[in-house]
């Protein structure tokens, strides 16, 4: 029952704050051929096409019927799934499931973001509850500023210690060729930039970007003549089980991310995924998470993740290196972020990240992060999984 | 009042600004300085697409060949609305329809005016009238007319 | 490049149910804060739902809890954006945070009074403080603030 | 295909406005009843993929409302937006693939919550469209006139699904709109878009729908009445309704075409038992029966006068009433499967279908059926 797969192509726009030379479909369409490019198909190779974004984001209704001039989809099974900023590492999914029921062989799944056509955070607010949060609720910019704040407190860690992870992610993005921001910053930078929503500061937090993504998922066989060193999809797994902001646990590890990552190892057999892991591409939104979810990762004991950072564990080159892309505080076209989490994992697994290849690759771990903690994790890796 | 039959009457009011793009720049370019509908044409398909496609949905190629079409066309469909919706610009009964510009493989969404009417049928030959003042979107064409108008 | 603006206005009857609306309800008449109590496991739910999540359960033991509790987060902020309830930028700076109320377990979203981050911290006790003319919504509750001589706990 | 049962439905009744009721209160109860109907505890459930859509719902990440209430607490979990069928199709991708079980599928929509015409507009292209100001009425009526004009087919005609459909209903108890009433009528009716009539139309309604799909090891286990899928395929056509002819249900033909291999049918008048398909408004019950080759493509005038698609005809069409008689957006489709379930299990009381062993049930998404979701199921 169910079949192996594995992703045997990627294409991303050049990710940038404002791209009003193309409209939202001809912008997928960019992403789309791109990755039809890299894996030498057609567009009449492909089975199906699953598309992901949130709708008051753009003002459409029914993404996945607007696009399909764009999406390859046109007279084919086009299917929409939508869970927030998971949405990319949902599309993700959803394309892995696609494959693995044996009913697609070829799946092309795409996520985008035009940033630039909306007021984000409004946007954003609407994802709260109308009535008991969206009065209060300063979208995902405060949001996670309320989490910060928490993590300072719990863990006694300071803006300094955050600090050093946009500092590493921008440093990373330079090497990126579709990276949004592109130029290196320091810690005192992200400390003395405009205070946005205490504690978080300008430099913490994601950009707002233009840009899409699309990765091409093939079953064994087709996977086997399409791509020479296809990146195999271990493991996948999702988790969200809040209705309220305010319902999610304070104490522990980030606990829907925490759940999906202990399923994902004990079913792929991994014990120690600060060793076996090669590299990871981690939904980091703000500085914060970026450090205080890496906890939840299970690579370090909890509270321990500044000091894997400030040791240096997770730049380029040390034992567990993170976002070697730049990472979305580099790079946040939304609704294909998560996504492009998946398209960098694959491209490490498969040696075919250029500047920014962490040598040796061979098992990545992709995160994606939404709403009120939802949280998506794919493993994938150059050996075909058992 | 019944603790459950509370309601709250909220809105969702946020901005948009979509990019036309370059080809849909050019598409209303036309439109507003020039009077002109111009469509492009898929080079392997040689299908004629308005709006203007930069690549073709089907043989997902570029697209660079423009080229004018109309002013002339078919009344594919129609429909008189009689309802009132905020969505509508002009005030009900109107018509809408479907138009094939001549030399155009597509159709086109748009108001059907200048006639009575009851007096509109599918089929018939119909042309743009643009509106004096031009700002560069659809709205530019007031509405199609029919070539001749039966008494 | 040209753009197309539009500025949908979207109105939505949101309903609030049986157990949003006995909330509202509390917070008009009787200025007082009800969750709800999961009859398994006896966490306190504010605002009050229907579904213990965690348990899958009907809940229907709404409990009253306490006007007063402990700053469990916050934040002030301080950059503009649009309200999408209006429309209009929303004033800031302001102040809001989550509280974990005396007798409830899950936190409540709500204004604080101050909006000097420098003077809040995570550990003090607040307090609801009421609107005088109370119209049967989340703004009845004007913010929490400080209780006086209250140190982080 | 490996097979996969549906072993439990769940719906609300079906009403213009359930002001009492949040999103959650509806899919906890469709869930609930879903789980009692598969006589199986939530605990029995691996995965869980909920169908809502953040412009009818007025909240971005609309699942977010229901996660509680369709118990998904600590299990995988994903949301599409679309209509159920398609909903339905992810669960049942998911079981094939061999990481789960059991897929509980939870759909649910409050049409007196929002504004039709304006969610609807929406739909369209923001560019070249939406400024005219289409909507689900106004592009429907444009296709009704198409295909009308192109085919012959009368006003009368699409009148009977209506009539057949509302009748129909009677028999179904979480219908919304049920009553005898004839082509007259319909005719009489208020015009809203010519050739659309109100009696021609769906109404706004609230409501959720929630079915339970298993794996053959677990059907067997639990259930003594499964309902096999035998077949699902979906498909879409253009964007632009200038890019479409839309008197040619081109995406339904490719769905149904698909569908029809999968299930080995190659007749399908004769030998589907029981279809519930997505009539919308009235015309789209005949085109959709021509698209999905229950007649030749111009014949769903005669087809739906010939009387085979009553309840006592040869392929019963709709004996639930259909869409036309509750019209949740996104559940309507889940519905469709769900009514199909209980009519191969013979449960259908007045509205039950002699001997239905085989059924079909079909679902859309966008504007005038721009894609189309058909399931076949088998008692």
């Amino acid at each position: 029952m169910g079949q192996r797969v594995a992703i045997v192509g990627t294409g991303q726009t050049h990710h940038r704050s404002s791209r009003k030379d193309v409209n939202g479909v001809e912008l997928i369409q960019e992403a789309t051929s791109r990755a039809l490019e890299d894996a030498g198909l057609r567009r009449e190779d492909i089975d199906a096409v699953v598309i992901g974004n949130m709708d008051h984001f753009e003002g459409i209704n029914y993404v996945d019927m607007w696009s399909i001039d764009g999406n390859g989809g046109l007279h084919k099974p086009v299917m929409k799934v939508t869970t927030g900023g998971t949405t990319g590492t949902t599309v993700a999914i959803a394309g892995y499931y696609h494959v693995a029921s044996g009913l697609f062989d070829t799946v092309l799944a795409i996520g985008w973001e035009k940033n630039s056509e909306s007021d984000t955070t409004a946007a954003i607010i609407t994802c709260a509850d109308p009535y008991w949060e969206r009065p209060t609720f300063g979208g995902a910019v405060a949001g996670l500023a309320t989490a910060a704040c928490e993590y300072m407190h719990r863990y006694g860690i300071t803006e300094r210690d955050a600090a050093l992870v946009a500092v590493r992610d921008r440093k990373n993005a330079i090497k990126n060729p579709y990276a949004h921001l592109r130029k290196q910053i320091t810690v005192e930078e992200v400390l003395g930039s405009p205070i946005l929503a205490y504690p978080i500061k300008l430099l913490d937090i994601c950009p707002r970007t233009d840009g899409a993504c699309a990765v091409i998922f093939a079953s064994e066989d087709k996977a086997k003549k399409i791509a020479d060193k296809p990146a195999w999809v271990h493991q996948v797994s999702s988790r969200h089980n809040y209705t309220f902001l305010t319902d999610i646990e304070r104490s522990g590890r980030m606990p829907t991310l925490y759940e999906a990552c202990m399923e994902v190892y004990k079913n792929a057999g991994i014990r120690d995924p600060l060793h076996e892991l090669d590299v990871i591409e981690m939904y980091t939104p703000s500085s914060f998470a970026g450090l205080v979810w890496i906890d939840a990762l299970g690579v370090c004991d909890e509270g321990e993740a500044v000091k894997l950072v400030s040791d240096g564990a997770t730049e380029m080159g040390g034992e567990l290196p993170i976002n070697p892309s730049g990472g979305v505080i580099s790079t946040n076209c939304i609704g294909a972020t998560g996504l492009i989490r998946v398209a960098e994992a694959a491209m490490q697994v498969s040696g075919r990240a250029g500047e920014h290849q962490i040598e040796g690759a061979k098992l990545a771990l992709a995160t994606g992060f939404g709403g009120c903690s939802w949280s998506d994790v794919l493993l994938i890796g150059s050996a075909k999984p058992n | 009042m019944v603790s459950d039959e509370i309601v709250y009457h909220g809105k969702i009011k946020v901005p948009y600004e979509w990019s036309v793009g370059e080809y849909g720049s050019r598409f209303f370019y036309e439109l507003k300085e020039n009077r002109k509908i111009w469509a492009t044409r898929c080079s392997r398909c040689k299908k004629v697409f308005i709006p203007p496609r930069k690549s073709c949905p089907n043989c997902f190629v570029h697209i660079g060949e423009w080229l004018e079409v109309g002013p002339g066309g078919n009344l594919i469909t129609f429909t008189i609305v009689r309802y009132s919706a905020q969505t509508h610009i002009t005030s009900a009964p109107f018509a809408m329809g479907i138009v094939q510009l001549d030399g155009s493989d597509t159709g086109l969404v748009h108001l059907i005016g200048g006639v009575d009417i009851e007096e509109i049928r599918s089929g018939m030959r119909v042309k743009p009238v643009f509106k004096e003042e031009r700002k560069g979107n659809l709205l530019d064409i007031l509405y199609f007319t029919p070539l001749e108008v039966t008494p | 490049m040209l753009t197309i603006s539009s500025e949908i206005e979207l109105p939505y009857n949101y309903s609030l149910g049986k157990y949003g609306g006995r909330l509202v309800t509390e917070l008009k008449h009787n200025s007082r804060i009800v969750g709800i109590k999961c009859p398994e496991c006896g966490h306190v739910y504010v605002p009050p739902r229907r579904v213990c999540g965690k348990c899958f359960i009907e809940m229907d033991e709404f409990v009253e809890v306490s006007n007063s509790g402990i700053l469990q987060s916050f934040t002030v902020v301080y950059f503009t954006f649009l309200d999408p309830e209006t429309g209009k930028k929303r004033p800031v700076p302001y102040g809001y945070g989550r509280i974990k109320l005396d007798g409830a377990n899950s936190d409540f979203l709500c204004f604080l009074e101050e909006s000097d981050f420098e003077k809040l911290k995570i550990g003090v006790r607040v307090e609801a403080v009421y609107n005088e003319n109370r119209v049967g919504s989340f703004k009845d509750i004007k913010y929490f603030k400080k209780v006086e001589g209250s140190d982080p706990s | 295909m490996e097979r996969v049962a549906i072993i439990g439905i769940g719906q609300t009744k079906y009403e213009r406005e359930k002001r009492g009721e949040t999103f959650a209160d509806l899919v906890f109860e469709v869930v609930t009843k879903a789980l009692n109907d598969a006589k199986i505890g939530i605990e029995d459930i691996d995965n869980v993929v909920t169908v809502s859509n953040d412009f009818w719902d007025g909240r971005t990440i609309s699942s977010m409302a229901v996660t509680e209430a369709c118990g998904s607490y600590g299990k995988n979990v994903s949301t599409v937006e679309g209509d159920g069928t398609f909903g339905a199709f992810y669960g049942l991708m998911r079981i094939l693939s061999g990481s789960f079980r059991s897929t509980l599928v939870v759909s649910h929509c409050k049409g007196s919550e929002g504004s039709n015409h304006l969610i609807t507009n929406a739909i369209f292209n923001p560019i070249y469209e939406r400024a005219i100001g289409l909507d689900s009425i106004s592009s429907s009526a444009l296709q009704a006139r198409r295909y009308m004009e192109k085919y012959g087919i009368t006003e009368e005609q699409c009148a009977l699904a209506s009539v057949k459909n509302h009748k129909n209903a009677k028999d179904n108890p979480f219908s919304q709109i049920a009553m005898d009433i004839c082509v007259e009528d319909v005719m009489n009716s208020k015009a809203l878009s010519d050739p659309i009539k109100l009696l021609d139309s769906s109404p706004i309604s609230d409501g959720a729908c929630a079915i339970i799909l298993a794996d053959e090891r677990m059907a067997k286990r639990v259930t003594t009445r499964p309902v096999w899928v035998k077949g699902v395929s979906h498909s879409a056509d253009a964007y632009n309704l200038g890019d479409r002819d839309l008197a040619e249900p081109d995406a339904l033909i490719r769905a149904a075409q698909k569908v029809y291999d999968m299930a080995g049918i190659q007749e399908p008048l004769r030998e589907i038992d029981v279809a519930e398909i997505y009539d919308a408004f009235s015309y789209q019950e005949l085109l959709w029966s021509e698209g999905l080759g229950f007649c030749e493509r111009g014949k769903g005038g005669r087809l739906i006068e010939s009387g085979k698609t009553t309840k006592e005809g040869m392929l019963p069409i709709n004996p639930s009433g259909g869409v036309l008689s509750a019209h949740p957006v996104l559940v309507a489709g889940l519905a469709r499967i769900a009514e199909i379930t209980i009519q191969l299990r013979g449960e259908g009381n007045g509205r039950q279908v002699d001997g239905a062993k085989i059924g079909l049930a079909h679902g859309i998404n966008g504007a005038c059926g721009q894609a189309h979701c058909v399931w076949i199921l088998e008692s």
